[in-house]
């Protein structure tokens, strides 16, 4: 059984390490056991780790290993090998995964199937963190051998073996014989093959080149629907999507946008979120005021989202002396980033807005970003399952993505206290207040939450979505 | 026309008048052609009149009307913000027009000076130049123009001039050979004999001999250039947002071919039928204008 | 012979140094850095500092341009920064694809637009004139991709006779091979046949009207025979050379077919690089482009000779 | 009327003139093969005088007069006129020196610009040497123009509105602008038909003779060129075989080459019989033969002729001739008929009128067709 | 064994471009046609071999061996043109086809025509070649028309023409491109060969003293109309329309010596706007009212020899 899968966009470095693409993550999924994995409704499930525990002070965290496992060159999983690949995240030159893992100190091999994490500062996102690529363990032996090679043969220890990569076509993986967990699965190989334009890929799935794609376009999901051969199916992301304001970065911090919240405000209120949301994806989208969805634990209800209201904008327009700002909006050259800035700027206009939209392609853009070249820009951003992997790096002071230069000690205190505690309330509290304080201040716009569409065949059994978007080829069967 | 040959071999007559003059003259017996200067004139005219023309402002959204189908109220129907398509088509006239006529002033004002340089001067400045533009000609143009319009920035102006800067080897190469075959022919020595200056030589004798062959390029450099900028557009270094072009319009469309063909069908047959009249124009014109092709007098 | 060969040898080295140049620079003058966007939007400027000095972006241009020139030397092509496969490994694996969609196409823009270009000539000013031409003409007036998901949306979705995409490798299955290939190669066909078939028309016409037609119909001989013995050897000529040309505007084709049509190949490559600031495959794979363009000018110079007993034998 | 064709010393000395052009690739060093085009060419011009270069296609006729202009740069050798000399690498130097030379070109139909008219194309000449103020270029555009016996509402006119001889007029004229002593006709009526040629050739005797011009003319048909020259210079393969007055060749050819050409020239004569032809054909100037170039055709060579290349030689006053055997070459044959008798009485009486009607305006209302 | 009656060719503008020609050719006769260029005699001896540029409309009668040759079906006259029909054209550096060798250009036509396999054509043709006196026969068979010079090339092209041994040859032009020594080579061969097989030729020059040596009758030819027509002697001694004797007066000549030729003034009227009367007469120096008005016909002046003019005799 041979799954052949369609997916978005290119994959870059096949080096859990190295890896910065979201997409990478998809072949990781079937090449890569991680750590600690997720449900779908998002509670963290046992993989190359039966169990773990933060230690009282959240200073370190222990991990049970699973027995028996190997790697597909053959070389024992153990805590070695988890020291290793931990720290491998850690040194490595341009590894994505530092980071990710923080405060941590050190990573200690207890016996040989436990391993203790340790952390210079409380850490409590790091369990997430595990859950993806920094929880990927690769083979010690392989990765020593290949060096900076190792990405043109990964050697991981998931259901499935890599076979071979033809770039920007296929990647294909075989069923690895000695996985731990073998008996479930149920796809002898995989093929990967990229197919970024949406129609095109839909069209190889209607054409029967394909069993399974992701990210159907939102657009298409009821004709898919109704064609009888194919089932879609659907989940929230973890992510958000809006924009983020220049509000401290140098001199294009000091246009109204950036200078003036009640503008920032006036801006906000002019966006109709349900228009927006029916615009984009015919209502399948969900509008969002925060980092999180609606629907996640972690939402603030205490903040729902405000209903569109121009004569309110303008009076804050007029409060602020500038009836009419003209702004520009810094947006990659995405489809739906380009879709979402259009709607925006065609949004506020009733309100006196004049937004310029500047269209530029990533690479250009990740440039006017660190130049802080900017006044808005349109920002989406996949999610990470520990909500702290939303917000944290988007508003602390001088934090990576924190491209508008936006720094307010005080929800830096309450992120911080998110990160110090296991505990599901004590976040909760934390991240409220921010939320409070954030919402205020307005560095950034919230605006929606997108949705995963899978289509696959009908006879297709026991597939599931994720919110992270990616695919668990355990249990999947073609028939 | 022709006037009694008194002449030992009879030769057909390649003089005229005005290049354009004769142009439109002998594209006026064509009837395809007239068709397809009909299609060019209405581009120019929805182009250069699209304020007094379009019902809508292009760029105005509707939320109540996402990809409403051809109506009495948007007679093309809207697109996925509930644009008029109509009105976007008239402004998308307009860069698309701007993608063929700057682009060929650029490869023109450019390509031909080079060029006539290289085949009247000859010898090394022509082997450079001559190097020079193989090397164009073997980058692909289209990689050419993604990389020089990601250079300087996705917009309309930018892609338009990638597309001009790549097709300047063409012009290069046509004027080049253009100049050398018309150096050696006796107008031009006898201009040197009776003490035209170089310049001048090259300016009022060669360059206007050549402008036929140019026209002809220059109408097929257009249709090039109407399709690169949407092809350009696929690629997302074109017309940015909100602005409207054929070439965005289709891209866009392409996402809503089932739920929304019409968003397709009208970009998609403007960009056919533009590029197909600046081909079938140039086609015709180079019948006409090219005496190789004409046919001879029995002699 | 050999000297001629030894010549245009001779004088694509200057040319492709050009190219060298021309890719280098148009490199340097692309905003962006390949650090930056190698490291992406959440690194640290301590990571890109270590990206920078691993793949020596710091160094002067001239002392890159030198380190890569030496490179070619060797074989050696430098690494995608984005895969950190080597350059030279990507474009093994596409140069076979794009190839091959580049002659499929060849064939079909040149079996087409050639008999087009005759049917034409013929029938100049006629009806058949004019249909001929608009048939051949329709290629170059759509725009590729755009024409692709036509194909796409017809052959594969609707009537499900050919595979919407899915390169098979010629050597492990040559029937679905030519299955999957026959859609991207008529669209990127077309597109160039209207151009051979306006130079076929024209050198045609032009044949036609020259006086040693008029003495193969003075022997009588039937009109198929002057026409494809004696007129369209001569018409070939131009249409060799011309033919040679285009194929870079093919090249230029397959960006967007393949982009289309999925198609492991080349175009689609060096697109993504240019975005991606994946800098020594974009000089990769246009350097390569340019020597496979030059080469096939040369073959097609050597083809022209060969037709044309002027040239040959020098 | 003959006032300009008194003789004095030379215009013109073409001194040793010759043209290599190298042939084959250049890219790998310089060629070795040399195209001998002219190989050591030497003659005077008179001022009044017209001397006329024949020879067969090829021979090098039209590059000895383009060096003559500067339009080619000689490889070795030089040009004196008027006190000025031009020569190998003068062309790369300076522009043209001299406007007082000009040349009339073979095609009526390439030798003018398709995009000028008439007027336009005379006037030019008159603008860049300032050769009148700018108010008067019109007027000195339609005297031009009636001198070569066109209409002033010629001026207007592009070329494809005129026919051959009309044309060539208009070259004429345009050569005429600079006031120039000397012009060059390469093959100037070679491409007319022959009742335009006729008025060609007498509107180029009338002007020489007005203005008192020197004249190369070059052309390939003896006969035409019997018509119009003072003397003449056979050319062969590059080189000059003889030079001598007008009248002497026809009579008395004293090279084998030039009886030759004497008598392959058709006649419109019933009855007429042509001499022997010489036969095969000229041999390519790339590898000319050894010694005498003529050798390979010639009726008379003997051993030497193969390994000597004769010099030019003086043979009487005026006549020069290149030949081992040149006191062998028989006269050409009589006719058979005496000079006016060619004709027979009503045929001349007849042809009369044409004279008539020819002669008298440099035929002018008839133009107007 | 020709007969020519009133041919008449129209172009496809409608107006005449050759008009009203008549004339008759016996065997083993030569048959001149002389005039200036454009006055329709290549037209002429296209429309006898059906050659006519597409778009002109011929009428009248050509009887040739008993049949109308105008009237025949395409493909008949095809059978019939380079067998029994053959023609030389004007200029042997276009009229051959330079992709081909001479010796195929040469034995196709026995091989349409007669059948023959290739070695027997090629045999039949290098004996031929050897005829029209060709050096090194053999080995000129496989070579290409760029390698022989103006001469050998006009040889060339009277050897394909003669190959079928036709009974009527037609020559236009065939030595106006070439050199006066090569000429008169060219002419004596032409006699000779012509004499050899006892065909009827039609021999085309604008030059009337080459015609004067080989031809047995002259035609003259004027904007399209026969205007004097004879045998050879009595026109040369006794011409009766003032064109040919001001054509003869035109011809600077070797063994005169006059300041002045009488040249004919003006130029050939057009073809699409001829005078009402003669077409002669705005350049007649005899015409008078009645050459205005009406167009005379040809009307026997001597024994076979006719002229149209008013006023002959003159
Ligand atoms: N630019 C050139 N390069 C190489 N060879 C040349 C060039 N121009 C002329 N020749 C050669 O020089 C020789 C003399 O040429 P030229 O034109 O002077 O002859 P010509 O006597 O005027 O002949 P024609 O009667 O045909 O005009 C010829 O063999 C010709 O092929
Ligand atoms: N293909 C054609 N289309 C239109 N007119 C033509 C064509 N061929 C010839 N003519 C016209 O027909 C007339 C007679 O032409 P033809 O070729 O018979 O002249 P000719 O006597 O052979 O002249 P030449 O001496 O130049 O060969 C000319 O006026 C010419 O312009
Ligand atoms: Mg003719
Ligand atoms: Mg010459």
């Amino acid at each position: 059984q041979s799954l052949r899968f369609g997916f978005n966009e290119d994959v870059d470095v096949l080096d859990p390490t190295l890896s910065r693409g979201f997409t990478t993550r998809m072949i990781f999924s079937a090449l890569c056991d991680k750590l600690i994995d997720i449900s779908p409704d998002l509670k963290f499930t046992p993989q190359l780790a039966t169990s773990w525990s933060w230690s009282d002070d959240n200073l370190s965290l222990t991990l049970k290993l699973r027995p028996n496992v190997v790697f597909h060159d053959g070389e024992p999983f153990n805590a070695e090998a988890v020291k290793y690949s931990i720290e491998r995240h850690q040194s490595m030159t341009g590894s994505q995964r530092k980071a990710e893992l923080g405060p941590l100190k050190s990573v200690e091999a207890v016996d040989s199937l436990t391993v203790k994490l340790n952390l210079s500062a409380p850490f409590v996102p790091l369990v997430g963190y595990l859950s993806d690529r920094a929880g990927m363990m690769v083979s010690p032996k392989a990765a020593r051998e290949l060096g900076d090679k190792f990405t043109t043969a990964p050697v991981c220890a998931g259901p499935f073996k890599f076979k071979e990569r033809v770039a920007q076509d296929r990647i294909v993986v075989d069923k690895f014989d000695k996985y731990w967990n073998k008996d479930n699965i149920h796809l002898d190989q995989i093929v990967f093959r990229t197919l970024p334009d949406p129609t095109v890929r839909l069209a190889n799935l209607r054409s029967g080149q394909l069993d399974l794609i992701e990210r159907i376009a939102p657009i298409d999901v009821a004709g898919v629907k109704s064609e009888g051969r194919f089932a879609v199916e659907e989940n929230t992301e973890l992510g958000w999507n809006g924009l983020l304001y220049n509000v401290g970065a140098g001199e294009k911090a000091k246009g109204p946008m950036g200078s003036d919240p009640r503008i920032r405000e006036a801006f906000e209120l002019s966006i109709d979120r349900d228009g927006l949301v029916q615009a984009m994806s015919k209502g399948q989208y969900t509008p969002g005021n925060q980092w999180v969805s609606p629907s996640n634990a972690y939402y603030d209800k205490q903040l729902p989202i405000q209903k569109r209201d121009i004569a309110k904008a303008k009076a804050l327009l007029a409060a602020a002396g500038k009836p009419n700002p003209v702004v520009t909006l810094v947006t990659p050259t995405q489809t739906e980033t380009v879709q979402f800035a259009q709607i925006i700027q065609a949004m506020t206009r009733d309100a006196g807005f004049d937004v310029k939209i500047q269209a530029t392609e990533f690479a250009t853009a990740l440039d006017i970003t660190q130049k802080g070249d900017f006044e808005m820009f349109t920002y989406f951003w996949s999610g990470r399952t520990d909500p702290d992997g939303n917000i944290y790096n988007f508003t602390a002071c001088n934090a990576p993505l924190n491209i508008g230069k936006y720094c307010n000690p005080d929800v830096d205190a309450s992120l911080q206290a998110a990160r110090r505690t296991a505990d599901p309330e004590a976040r909760r509290k934390a991240w409220a207040q921010a939320a409070a304080l954030i919402l205020k201040d307005r560095p950034m716009l919230f605006a929606f939450h997108r949705k995963y569409f899978w289509g696959r065949k009908k006879e297709m059994k026991n597939f599931v979505a994720y919110p992270d978007g990616l695919v668990r080829f355990t249990n999947l069967k073609l028939n | 026309m022709s006037v009694a040959l008194s002449i030992r071999q009879a030769r057909p007559s390649t003089a005229l008048r005005s290049p354009l003059g004769l142009a439109i003259s002998s594209l006026s017996r064509q009837p395809v052609a007239m068709l397809a200067m009909a299609v060019v004139l209405v581009v120019v005219v929805l182009a250069v009149g699209a304020e007094l023309i379009a019902p809508f402002d292009p760029a105005s959204a509707d939320w109540s009307a996402l990809r409403e189908a051809p109506s009495r109220a948007h007679l093309l129907g809207t697109d996925d913000l509930g644009r008029d398509i109509l009105s976007r088509m008239i402004y998308g006239a307009r860069a698309s027009l701007l993608a063929s006529v700057i682009s060929v002033s650029i490869a023109f004002a450019i390509g031909v000076p080079v060029g006539l340089c290289a085949g009247y001067l000859g010898g090394i400045v022509d082997g450079v130049i001559t190097r020079f533009t193989d090397a164009m000609l073997a980058i692909p143009a289209l990689i050419f123009a993604v990389s020089l319009a990601a250079f300087l920035g996705p917009s309309l102006i930018n892609a338009v001039i990638a597309i001009g800067v790549a097709a300047i080897p063409v012009f290069i190469r046509l004027s080049r050979a253009q100049a050398m075959g018309v150096k050696f022919e006796e107008y031009v020595e006898a201009a040197y004999v009776v003490g035209n200056p170089r310049w001048r030589i090259v300016l009022k004798h060669i360059f206007p001999n050549i402008v036929p062959a140019l026209i002809v390029q220059a109408t097929l450099t257009m249709a090039f250039a109407v399709i690169a900028e949407a092809s350009l557009s696929f690629l997302g270094v074109g017309q940015q947002p909100p602005g409207a072009s054929w070439g965005n319009m289709l891209t866009t469309a392409k996402n809503y071919l089932e739920e929304a063909p019409w968003m397709a069908i009208w970009p998609g047959a403007a960009i056919f039928l533009t590029a197909l009249s600046f081909n079938l124009l140039g086609d015709t014109l180079q019948d006409v204008l090219d005496p190789r092709s004409r046919p001879r007098v029995a002699g | 012979m050999t000297r001629f060969l030894l010549q245009r040898i001779g004088l694509m080295i200057p040319t492709i140094f050009f190219v060298s140049v021309i890719v280098f620079s148009l490199q340097q003058l692309l905003p962006g850095d390949p650090a930056l966007t190698m490291a992406g939007d959440e690194a640290s400027p301590a990571l890109i500092a270590e990206i920078r000095a691993k793949y020596h972006l710091d160094d002067p241009l001239l002392v890159r341009y030198g380190k890569w020139v030496a490179g070619i030397a060797q074989g050696d092509l430098g690494i995608s920064l984005r895969t950190q496969q080597t350059v030279v490994q990507l474009l093994t694996q596409k140069i076979p694809v794009t190839l091959e969609l580049a002659t499929l196409a060849m064939i079909i823009a040149l079996t087409f637009g050639i008999s087009m270009g005759i049917l034409a000539a013929i029938s100049r000013g006629g009806p058949m004139d004019y249909v001929a031409r608009c048939i051949a003409l329709f290629g170059i007036s759509m725009p590729a991709f755009w024409l692709g998901i036509l194909f796409i949306l017809l052959f594969a979705v609707k009537w499900r006779i050919l595979p919407a995409s899915g390169y098979v490798p010629l050597t492990e299955n040559p029937l679905e091979n030519l299955r999957s290939m026959i859609m991207p190669a008529t669209v990127l066909g077309l597109a160039v046949s209207g151009v051979i078939m306006r130079h076929t028309r024209s050198a045609m016409l032009q044949v036609l009207s020259n006086d040693y037609v008029r003495t193969a119909r003075a022997k009588g001989l039937s009109e198929t025979t002057v026409i494809f013995v004696h007129a369209l050897r001569n018409a070939a000529l131009p249409v060799i050379t011309l033919g040679a040309l285009e194929f870079g505007q093919l090249l230029s084709g397959t960006v967007l077919t393949e982009t289309v049509f999925s198609m492991p190949g080349f175009g689609k490559l060096v697109v993504d690089a240019v975005f991606n600031r994946d800098y020594a495959v974009v000089q990769g794979a246009v350097l390569c482009t340019a020597v496979v363009f030059l080469l096939l000018n040369l073959f097609a110079d050597l083809a022209y000779a060969a037709v044309n007993p002027r040239l040959r034998g020098r | 009327m003959l006032e300009g064709a008194t003789m004095t010393g030379p215009v013109l000395r073409a001194v040793d003139l010759a043209k290599h052009y190298p042939v084959g690739s250049r890219w790998f060093g310089r060629s070795q093969t040399l195209l001998r085009a002219v190989d050591g060419v030497s003659f005077e011009v008179a001022k009044g005088e017209t001397l006329s270069l024949v020879g067969e296609s090829g021979c090098g006729k039209s590059t000895t007069g383009r060096m003559l202009v500067q339009l080619i740069d000689p490889s070795s050798g030089h040009v004196e006129f008027e006190g000025r000399q031009y020569g190998a690498g003068s062309r790369r130097k300076a522009l043209r020196i001299s406007r007082r030379i000009q040349f009339v070109f073979q095609d009526p139909y390439a030798s003018l610009n398709p995009r000028m008219t008439a007027g336009e194309a005379i006037g030019e000449p008159l603008s860049l040497h300032n050769m009148v103020p700018r108010r008067q270029r019109w007027t000195r555009v339609a005297e031009l123009l009636e001198m070569v016996g066109l209409p002033r509402s010629f001026a207007a006119r592009y070329p494809h509105e005129l026919s051959g001889g009309q044309r060539q007029r208009v070259g004429i004229a345009r050569a005429l602008a600079l006031e120039p002593s000397f012009i060059v006709c390469d093959e100037a009526v070679s491409a007319l038909d022959v009742s335009v040629q006729a008025q060609v050739l007498n509107l180029l005797k009338t002007l020489k003779m007005r203005l008192g011009l020197s004249l190369l003319f070059i052309a390939h048909d003896l006969a035409v060129v019997k018509h119009i020259s003072d003397r003449i210079a056979v050319m062969y393969l590059g080189r000059l075989v003889e030079v001598a007055e007008a009248s002497e060749p026809f009579a008395n050819p004293r090279h084998p080459y030039t009886r030759a050409l004497l008598g392959a020239i058709p006649q419109p004569v019933f009855g007429r019989v042509r001499a022997a032809t010489v036969g095969g054909d000229v041999p390519s100037p790339i590898d000319p033969p050894s010694g005498c170039r003529f050798h390979t055709r010639c009726p008379m060579k003997t051993d030497i002729c193969a390994r000597i290349d004769p010099a030019m030689e003086t043979i009487a006053p005026g006549h020069v001739v290149g030949c081992h055997r040149w006191r062998d070459v028989e006269p050409m044959p009589e006719a058979g008929r005496a000079a006016d008798d060619v004709h027979s009485a009503r045929i001349q009486r007849l042809l009369g009128f044409f004279q008539d009607k020819a002669g008298s305006a440099a035929g002018q209302q008839e133009l107007r067709s | 064994m020709l007969d020519v009656r009133d041919l008449r060719v129209t172009s496809s503008g409608g107006y005449p471009l050759v008009d009203g020609v008549s004339f008759t050719l016996n065997r083993g006769e030569t048959l001149g046609i002389v005039g200036e260029s454009g006055c329709g005699k290549s037209l002429t001896s296209l429309a006898l071999m059906g050659l006519l540029p597409p778009g002109m409309s011929v009428s009248g009668q050509v009887e040739f061996e008993g049949a109308d040759l105008l009237k025949l079906a395409p493909a008949t006259v095809r059978d019939l043109r380079g067998d029994r029909l053959a023609m030389i054209f004007q200029d042997p550096m276009t009229s051959l086809n330079p992709t081909l060798t001479v010796g195929y250009q040469i034995a196709e036509g026995l091989i349409r025509h007669r059948g023959c396999d290739r070695r027997e054509a090629r045999d039949r043709s290098i004996e031929l070649l050897r005829k029209v006196k060709l050096p090194a026969a053999e080995r000129r068979f496989d070579e290409y028309p760029h390698q022989l010079s103006g001469g050998m090339r006009q040889r060339v092209m009277i050897a394909m023409a003669l190959i079928c041994q036709p009974a009527l040859l037609i020559a236009d032009e065939p030595t106006t491109a070439l050199d006066v020594t090569v000429q008169a080579q060219i002419l004596d061969l032409l006699a000779e060969l012509k004499d050899d097989l006892g065909s009827a030729m039609i021999f085309i020059s604008h030059d009337l003293g080459v015609v004067a040596e080989n031809v047995d009758r002259v035609a003259v030819l004027y904007a399209g109309r026969l205007v004097e027509e004879g045998p050879t002697r009595s026109l040369f001694e006794q011409p009766q329309h003032p064109y040919t004797i001001g054509l003869m007066g035109s011809i600077p000549r070797i063994d005169t010596t006059s300041e002045w030729l009488p040249a004919i003034a003006g130029t050939l009227p057009l073809a699409s706007d001829p005078p009402p009367g003669c077409r002669f007469e705005p350049r007649c120096p005899f015409a008078g009212d009645k050459c205005r008005e009406e167009s005379p016909d040809l009307a026997e002046v001597s024994a076979g020899h006719r002229a149209a003019c008013w006023k002959a005799p003159l």
